[in-house]
């Protein structure tokens, strides 16, 4: 192998470059500046962004161990997308805490870090390196979350998070090993020549999809996302529920589609339990929060049961509505948790009474809020409707009207609870509203290119189709 | 011959209706009242010519009277079926037409002093253009369904003018009653309409009415609990001219809508509108006769007599001067539907149909007068009672006259119109029926009585001191009594038999002369008793009512009709239908919903302890996941 | 390969070990012996890779890499995991499972 | 751009200016211009779609197709008949009216317009598509305003009405969408491709199985809009609480997506599934009518009987489409036409009324008439045309629904026939209770004397829907001849 290869894999490398320089460039400013580092992240960051729209060839390098293609590019483009949005949205909390704890640039680093496992994890060619990125994506994670460490839920929310994940991980290695002893391998292209549908294969097949689910926190696999979203701070929720979870579907899917094919047969029975367990539970316990942080932890619970309608199927069909609805998913929630960390940035407020009287004071957040309900609830003519509409049609293909009918009256419970919010900052009158104020450049920037996604990513229909072309990849 | 132009006679009260409607407030009323009556009189002239123009110079081809029809398509259902708008002419109809101008004419003419320096003046005359509209064009409809359409317009103008006075509650509740009982009559209409358009594919009174057309000929192809559907349609039908005409047991609305002005009484409830019913059937004549030999004709026989009966009993007792005037309405509207229901078709056997078509026309008119005249008279008492009357001869002679004229009229004497018309009647009976000409003939009696207690009760009787003098009414009023007056003497010399006839073909009509002698004799009988009961105050009348005691308090009451009426819609309908209805509404259908959203709440309350918060809680419901899903998916759920 | 030991006692031993780990996670009442527990659960899948590696496919090591990759990633799990639990020990001086349920429902 | 998107187009811009509008007197003068415009093109759509019929014989006419999410085969796809021309034009009366009922409109009024505008582009939008997702999308647009309309600018428990309203919309929706779906992916069964188009459906022979599957879902998904019983219960409730000119809409307007699309949809898409259930849906359908009737007949609030007779009303459209009749499927289109007038009609003459006297229970209204003429008299006048009057379009509509479902021998059905004909009676005792009591008899609240006259713009209102109505029932011939020849394909479908 040459080293023009390692090219292949520049976005990996590229990142980890601006890491480190990130933690370099500490040392050289000075405490005065320290601020500016803030700029330089997201600077840094933008222009890896940027760099990687650039066209990557299919590849498989280091012995197939690290793989990438068309369609794990754009899904990295999508992540880099999600970051970059969420850092300008958390731009001005951070910065508060560099100038005001004088705390370093390790938020920048750890997230980072996350993200390069993330890649890593997506772009595997063996378990190995599976594990590898998963463990580098969740570690910095549970630092990150409980990175305010003078806050005792934050402590809290780090320790629940990091037990659970270690657990998490102890139970899928345990179904890797089955996997290995029944393949021989664990190289994937290895296992999808000799994979057959046994006992223990499937055992090691339940226990590494509970690794996983833990991610994407399905039922019964997610209790540990409602307290951590409520005590990590909010670009930590924001990341876990939309990054996160959108890169372990992701992989999921990939795996599943792939060298998990033969045992189809299980899996479609399995994911439909998970799917509708998942709704159920994740809309009956989201009625109730008045937490926004907590509320919109269950409403992402249950958006990952509406994605595993995508993921029953399949086909080339489920892989792309999945990713395209990732994608939107992705837009939306980012910009609910935008608003709700606007306005906590500003008056600490997280809870949905607050939010009483919003749009008389502060019209735009709450239209912004809206859009993004709405997108959550798929109410058209937002994006969030298409990305449903065609994952039920993805479900329907395969002849699960009944699944789907059942997601569709879950649509209809969760749209209640979205609209409590909607009613809260339209209808409902409030004698010390939120004050009136003007967000920082960064987090309108934030703010507003979710609303563009949100607008347009629906009615453009080209990029659907993009993503299907994609999607052949792996079917 | 063009008859075309006959389509302005009701257009144009409706374009008066339309002036006055929209430009109620900007009218003086003096104006408001020309233009209703300039309209009118256009109309009447019209319906003169046409009736000349008809009767005498086109009408009548070879000897038989033709129909003249002019359409247009209103709207379209099939191909084969559609609604028509048009104006057909032929006998009856343009008997009608002179009898609705006539009256309308006077009346509009008597209204302007009748309701001078009433606030709703300009409203009122809107309303009379309205009901004169929808009446013109009920008379000129040829087919079913555009009679049933003017039919739900006279009864909406009636409903308006029984409301004229709006804020009077006893007015509006009238008003509704007579609305919601016709209403409920038509009802029958409409089902009847919907069966014959089914059955015979069409709603056009030519094509119905011809004795040689599939609708008569093929009446029993179908059948429906014995009875051939035609002829069902037919007794329904006949329901809707009972409600509009007041037969029982449908008649219960009249009474109440006295509640509305004098001359509306006179022109609606006495002359035009109620007597839709018997132009109904007339219309249909040749079906009710020729399908299941009359099956349905005999209903109406009966049911015209017994009403005949029952509301001459009732009138005797009430001392409301119109409630006494709108009974005997309804009793002589039932003479003319049982005249109808014994008739024959062709030739002499005829003479039912033409004897009623005959007593409508001169019933129109002296009860028209009637009503006038009780109206001239409340308007000089300000009272509807017979205690607040007496004596009223020497305060206002020419009502006096003219009443006079019409009682003698309506109890049949010699040679007044009432006397021909009712004695062809009581033949056509004879000839028939020896029952129905028995309770005719009983009736004629009632009838001269209790139009005479009323008579002397007025402007005999005791001599009531009135507060301030009553004197005669003002010429516009006393105009029109005069004019139908002197209609209800010479009305009775128009040769009818020659003109309208069931089959067209004219007859000669002769006098039976033993049955008038005994109708005569029978009339001024019941005039003698009445003169002895109530020439002179006296207490005979109250020594009477006493020694028949619960029969008379019974007939006081209607026989208790209106409370009957009333139970069902107040307790039937509100409470034991609405009420349910409503509370099965809030409490089950709605519950219902209501208790899915509540239900889904309660749940989600529940199972919130699974959220316990404890890691190792969680850490359990993990495992738990992975073992259950295991056990299941290895052992149970392996396809 | 070790001589009278089949792969089955093997398995089965790592398997209770898995077991044990998972009861010590789920009963522990401190922070830190739930740490121990999940090392145990880690180290049942250690010694899957390593025993299957040697038994069933002897000529490629890929099972025993594996398993040197695990250990080292679980200790690094384990440094974060202690280091967070201090952080919390210094604000509630406990580090008791039974301290960190504030949040719930 | 084709006359027909112009129908979404001009909204959208509407609202776009509206954004930019500073207070009640620009966003009301710019809803109002927008309207009218809207108005004028409906007008001239009539005209040009007589001129197209002329020549062009299609089904639909005036088709534009733009593909839009190529995978699905999901198009945009729009044309009329007469029919969808027809409520485009009644859409676009009502909503100018609702512009001129809330003229007065205090609380938010930009906001108000902007979701006026939305939901009525989002009917427009319903009307105009061929293609099932296209359809699916404006209807959903047109439903969800509704929750702000009504929590924002209503009255009483406004909160609890709009949740309720919208959530069993939107469970319909969910049901709908089940639907949907089902025809998609048996729209292939001769072999064809997937397709939303609902014209290339129509050719394809569903299999017996699937419409008997299908045609359940779709009706009632649509059903529940058009308040059948007894999904109705969310009407009542929320008309009380809707703003006056959101009343008239969505009762006007809203309610007539669910005939519209079953006629649309259920009905031409699943003839044989809808032969197989008509039985059973008919039965409901009359059960609404009278149910409704006599739910009217006890409320003593004037939206709620107003409500109640909308469910009798609109019951009746839908037992005249499960009559299958032609006759009577032009009646429901026109009892859906003048129904839509009526009670806009009345929902406007509520708010005046409302407005005025700050109460809308009867029991504290009445003789209203002496102290304000015209809406008096105006309201008199809707309420005879409501019980069916001849010489307003009510009349017209029945009697074709009466006729239509009387042509069909079946005793069952020539059972329920009379049994919903016998309604007009009920109609007629609570339509005169009301008149009679409210309007006529003697004044009861006493503080009223001197109540503003009607304004101009509540003229203006009120003219624009009066005249339709008269102009219907007094000559409906080219009307419902319009409607009869667009009627005609759809019915060969089901017979």
């Amino acid at each position: 192998m040459n080293f023009s290869n390692f090219l292949l894999m520049r976005q990996e490398i590229l990142l980890l470059t601006i890491t480190l320089l990130l933690l370099v460039s500490e040392i050289f400013i000075s405490k005065s500046k320290k601020s500016s580092l803030v700029h330089l992240a997201i600077f840094l960051f933008g222009i890896h962004t940027a760099v990687g729209f650039f066209h990557i060839d299919e590849c498989s390098i280091f012995g197939g161990s690290f793989q990438t293609n068309n369609l794990i590019h754009f899904f990295k483009n999508v992540l880099n997308i999600g970051v970059f949005i969420l850092l300008l949205q958390s731009a001005d909390w951070i910065e508060e805490k560099i100038v005001g704890e004088n705390r370093g640039t390790e938020f920048f680093i750890l997230l980072f870090s996350s993200l390069l496992g993330m890649y890593f994890m997506i772009s595997a060619g063996d378990f190995l390196m599976f594990y590898i990125g998963l463990e580098l994506s969740t570690l910095p994670i549970a630092a990150l979350a409980a990175y305010e460490t003078t806050k005792r839920i934050s402590s809290e929310a780090g320790i629940k998070l990091i037990l659970s994940a270690a657990l998490a991980s102890g139970v899928s290695l345990f179904g890797i090993s089955f996997l290995y002893a029944t393949s021989g391998s664990i190289f994937f292209h290895d296992i999808i020549e000799v994979i057959v549908s046994n006992n223990l294969t499937i055992l090691g097949f339940i226990l590494f999809f509970a690794g996983l689910s833990f991610k994407i926190s399905l039922v019964p696999f997610h209790f540990w996302t409602a307290d951590v979203y409520e005590g990590a701070p909010i670009s930590v929720s924001s990341y876990l529920s939309v990054i996160s979870k959108g890169a372990a579907v992701f992989i999921l899917m990939i795996l599943m589609f792939t060298i998990f094919k033969p045992l189809i047969h299980v899996w479609e029975n399995l994911v439909y339990v998970v799917a509708l367990a998942t709704m159920f539970i994740g809309n009956l316990f989201a009625l109730r929060q008045q937490n926004m942080k907590r509320f919109l932890a269950f409403s992402s619970i249950a958006q990952a049961g509406f994605i595993l309608l995508g993921l029953i199927t399949g086909t080339q069909l489920g892989t792309a509505t999945i990713v395209y609805f990732v994608m939107i998913y992705i837009f939306s929630n980012l910009a609910a948790f935008g608003v709700v960390q606007a306005i906590s940035l500003k008056t600490g407020k997280e809870n949905m009474d607050d939010y009483n009287g919003l749009y008389r004071t502060n019209p735009n957040l709450s239209l912004v809020m809206m859009l993004a309900l709405f997108s959550l609830a798929g109410i058209p003519p937002v994006a969030g409707f298409f990305g449903k509409f065609f994952l039920f049609t993805a479900a329907a293909s395969k002849g699960y009207y009944l699944l789907v009918f059942l997601a569709v009256v879950n649509v209809t419970i969760s749209l209640y609870y979205y609209l409590l919010v909607v009613r809260a900052m339209f209808i409902r009158k409030n004698e010390n509203p939120i004050p009136f104020f003007k967000n920082k450049l960064y987090m309108k920037l934030g703010l507003l290119i979710t609303v563009i996604g949100i607008l347009a990513l629906g009615l453009y229909s080209p990029l659907y189709d993009y993503i299907y072309e994609l999607s052949a990849a792996f079917n | 011959m063009d008859f075309t132009y006959v389509i302005l006679i009701p257009l144009i009260p409706l374009a008066a209706f339309l002036l006055l409607g929209i430009f109620n407030q900007k009218i003086k009323p003096a104006v408001s009242g020309y233009i209703g009556v300039a309209g009118l009189s256009t109309s009447a002239a019209l319906s003169f010519y046409t009736a000349y123009q008809y009767f005498f110079e086109v009408g009548k081809v070879d000897g038989v009277y033709q129909t003249f029809v002019e359409k247009t398509t209103w709207i379209n259902f099939t191909d084969t079926l559609a609604i028509d708008m048009g104006i057909l002419i032929d006998p009856i109809s343009v008997m009608m037409l002179i009898v609705v101008s006539i009256i309308s004419l006077m009346v509009h003419i008597y209204s302007r002093g009748y309701m001078k320096g009433d606030d709703g003046y300009t409203r009122f005359f809107a309303f009379l253009g309205l009901f004169s509209f929808s009446m013109f064009g009920l008379v000129l409809a040829t087919n079913l369904f555009q009679i049933y359409i003017f039919w739900e317009l006279v009864g909406v103008s009636s409903f308006l003018l029984i409301g004229y006075y709006y804020t009077k509650p006893s007015a509006v509740s009238a008003a509704k009653k007579a609305f919601i009982v016709t209403r409920f009559a038509d009802l029958g209409f409409l089902i009847g309409i919907l069966i014959i358009s089914y059955y015979t594919g069409t709603f056009d009174f030519e094509t119905l009415n011809n004795p040689e057309g599939s609708a008569i000929l093929s009446w029993a192809s179908t059948s429906f609990m014995g009875l051939s559907v035609i002829t069902w349609a037919l007794i329904l039908i006949f329901i809707g001219g009972a409600g509009k005409s007041a037969m029982f047991p449908l008649h219960i609305w009249l009474p109440d809508a006295m509640e509305g002005p004098t001359p509306v009484s006179a022109l609606i409830h006495a002359a035009t509108m109620v007597v839709a019913g018997v132009y109904l059937v007339a219309r249909l004549f040749p079906m009710y006769y020729f399908v299941e030999d009359g099956f349905a004709l005999n209903i109406v026989a009966y049911v015209g007599a017994f009403s005949s009966l029952f509301a001459a009993i009732i009138a005797i007792t009430q001392t409301d001067i119109k409630r006494v005037l709108a009974f005997s309405t309804m009793s002589q509207l039932g003479y003319m539907m049982l005249a109808l229901g014994v008739s024959g078709y062709d030739g002499h056997e005829g003479v039912g149909y033409m004897a009623s078509m005959f007593h409508l026309f001169t019933h129109a008119m002296f009860k028209a007068l009637l009503f006038l005249g009780a109206g001239s008279v409340i308007h000089a008492v300000h009272s509807n009672y017979l205690k607040d009357m007496g004596g009223l001869r020497k305060y206002m002679p020419i009502t006096n006259i003219t009443f006079l004229i019409a009682a003698l009229a309506i109890s049949g004497v010699f040679p007044l119109s009432g006397f021909w018309s009712k004695d062809e009647i009581l033949v056509a009976a004879f000839e028939h029926n020896k029952l129905i000409y028995g309770v005719g003939i009983f009736v004629a009696g009632l009838t001269a009585f209790y139009m005479f207690r009323l008579y002397f009760g007025i402007f005999w009787g005791k001599d009531t001191q009135y507060k301030h003098a009553p004197h005669e009414s003002h010429i516009s009023m006393t105009f029109p009594l005069m004019v139908l007056a002197l209609i209800s003497i010479f009305g009775g010399f128009i040769p009818f038999s020659e003109l309208i006839t069931a089959d067209r073909v004219g007859f000669e009509a002769h006098i039976n002369i033993p049955l008038a002698i005994v109708a005569t004799v029978v009339g001024l009988t019941g005039i003698g008793l009445a003169y002895v009961f109530y020439k002179k105050e006296n207490d005979l009348a109250d020594r009477f009512s006493n020694a028949f005691g619960v029969f008379y308090k019974w007939t006081f009451n209607k026989f208790y009709f209106d409370e009957i009426y009333l139970f069902v819609t107040k307790n039937i309908i509100f409470n034991r239908i609405a009420t349910p209805i409503a509370w099965f509404d809030k409490k089950f259908v709605d519950g219902t919903m209501e208790g899915i959203g509540n239900k889904t709440v309660v749940i989600s309350k529940k199972i919130k302890g699974i959220q316990s918060g404890k890691v190792q809680d969680y850490a359990f419901g993990f495992i738990a996941g992975v073992v259950v899903l295991a056990l299941v998916f290895i052992y149970l759920w392996t396809n | 390969m070790i001589a009278g030991i089949s792969i089955y006692e093997i398995l089965t031993v790592t398997s209770i070990l898995f077991f044990i780990g998972v009861y010590g996670f789920i009963t522990r009442k401190n922070l830190i012996s739930i740490l121990m527990s999940v090392e145990l659960i880690l180290n049942a899948s250690v010694i899957n890779f390593v025993v299957i590696n040697k038994y069933l496919y002897p000529d490629i090591l890929q099972g025993v890499y594996f398993s040197i990759f695990i250990i080292a990633v679980a200790a690094a799990e384990t440094a974060l995991a202690v280091s967070i639990i201090i952080n919390l020990y210094r604000q509630i001086a406990s580090v008791e499972v039974k301290d960190t349920e504030i949040m719930k429902y | 751009m084709d006359i027909l998107t112009l129908f979404v187009i001009i909204p959208v811009l509407t609202i776009v200016a509206l954004v930019f509008t500073k207070g009640l007197k620009q966003a009301r003068l710019v809803s109002m211009v927008g309207s009218i415009i809207q108005l004028g093109m409906a007008i001239n759509l009539v005209f040009a779609y007589f001129k197209e019929r002329a020549i062009n014989k299609e089904i639909m006419v005036f088709t534009k197709d733009y593909v839009w999410f190529e995978q699905f085969n999901i198009h945009y796809t729009i044309g009329v008949d007469g029919i969808s021309v027809a409520l485009l034009l009644l859409t676009a009366i009502i909503v100018l009216a609702g512009v001129f009922i809330s003229w007065k409109i205090a609380d938010l009024p930009k906001e108000f317009f902007i979701s006026l505008l939305v939901l009525a582009s989002g009917v427009y939008g319903f009307f105009i598509s061929l293609d099932l997702f296209t359809m699916f999308v404006f209807y959903e647009i047109a439903v969800i305003p509704m929750y702000l309309l009504i929590g924002i600018w209503g009255s009483g428990p406004k909160e609890y009405s709009a949740m309720k309203l919208t959530l069993m919309l939107m469970g319909a929706s969910a049901v709908l969408l089940v639907g949907v779906l089902g025809i998609y992916f048996n729209s292939n069964a001769d072999g064809g491709t997937l397709t939303f188009n609902i014209l290339e459906i129509a050719q394809v022979n569903i299999p017996f199985e699937a419409q008997k599957l299908f045609f359940p879902l779709t009706f009632v998904g649509f059903a529940v809009l058009g308040a059948l019983f007894p999904f109705h219960t969310w009407s009542p409730d929320g008309h009380a609480s809707a703003p006056t000119a959101v009343s008239m809409l969505h009762a006007g307007v809203l309610m007539k997506l669910g005939g519209y699309g079953i006629f649309r949809i259920a009905m031409f898409l699943l003839p044989a599934g809808a032969m197989h259930w008509s039985w059973f849906f008919i039965i409901l359908a009359a059960i609404g009518v009278v149910y409704g009737a006599f739910g009217a007949i006890r409320q003593t609030d004037l939206k709620y009987i107003n409500a109640y007779a909308s469910v009798s009303h609109l019951g009746l459209v839908l037992f005249a489409l499960l009559t299958l009749n032609k006759i009577a499927w032009n009646g429901a289109i026109l009892q859906s036409l003048s129904h839509g007038l009526l009670t806009a009609l009345f929902f406007a003459l509520i708010g005046m009324i409302y407005g005025r006297t700050h109460t809308r229970d009867i029991s504290k209204l009445g003789g209203m008439m002496k102290i304000l003429p015209f809406i008096g008299a105006i309201y008199v006048i809707t309420g005879l045309a409501y019980l069916g009057l001849p010489g307003f379009s009510g009349f017209v509509a029945e009697m074709n629904i009466f006729v239509g479902a009387f042509q069909n021998p079946d005793k069952f059905q020539r059972i329920l026939t009379v049994l919903v004909v016998s309604s007009i009676v009920i109609t007629a005792v609570y339509i005169l209770r009301l008149v009679g009591k409210i309007m006529m008899g003697p004044l009861v609240t006493n503080d009223c004397e001197n109540l503003p006259k009607a304004t101009w713009y509540e003229k203006t209102g009120i003219l624009l829907l009066l005249i339709p109505i008269i102009g219907m029932g007094v000559a409906p011939l080219w009307l419902s001849d319009m409607l009869l020849e667009s009627i005609q394909p759809f019915i060969q479908g089901v017979l």
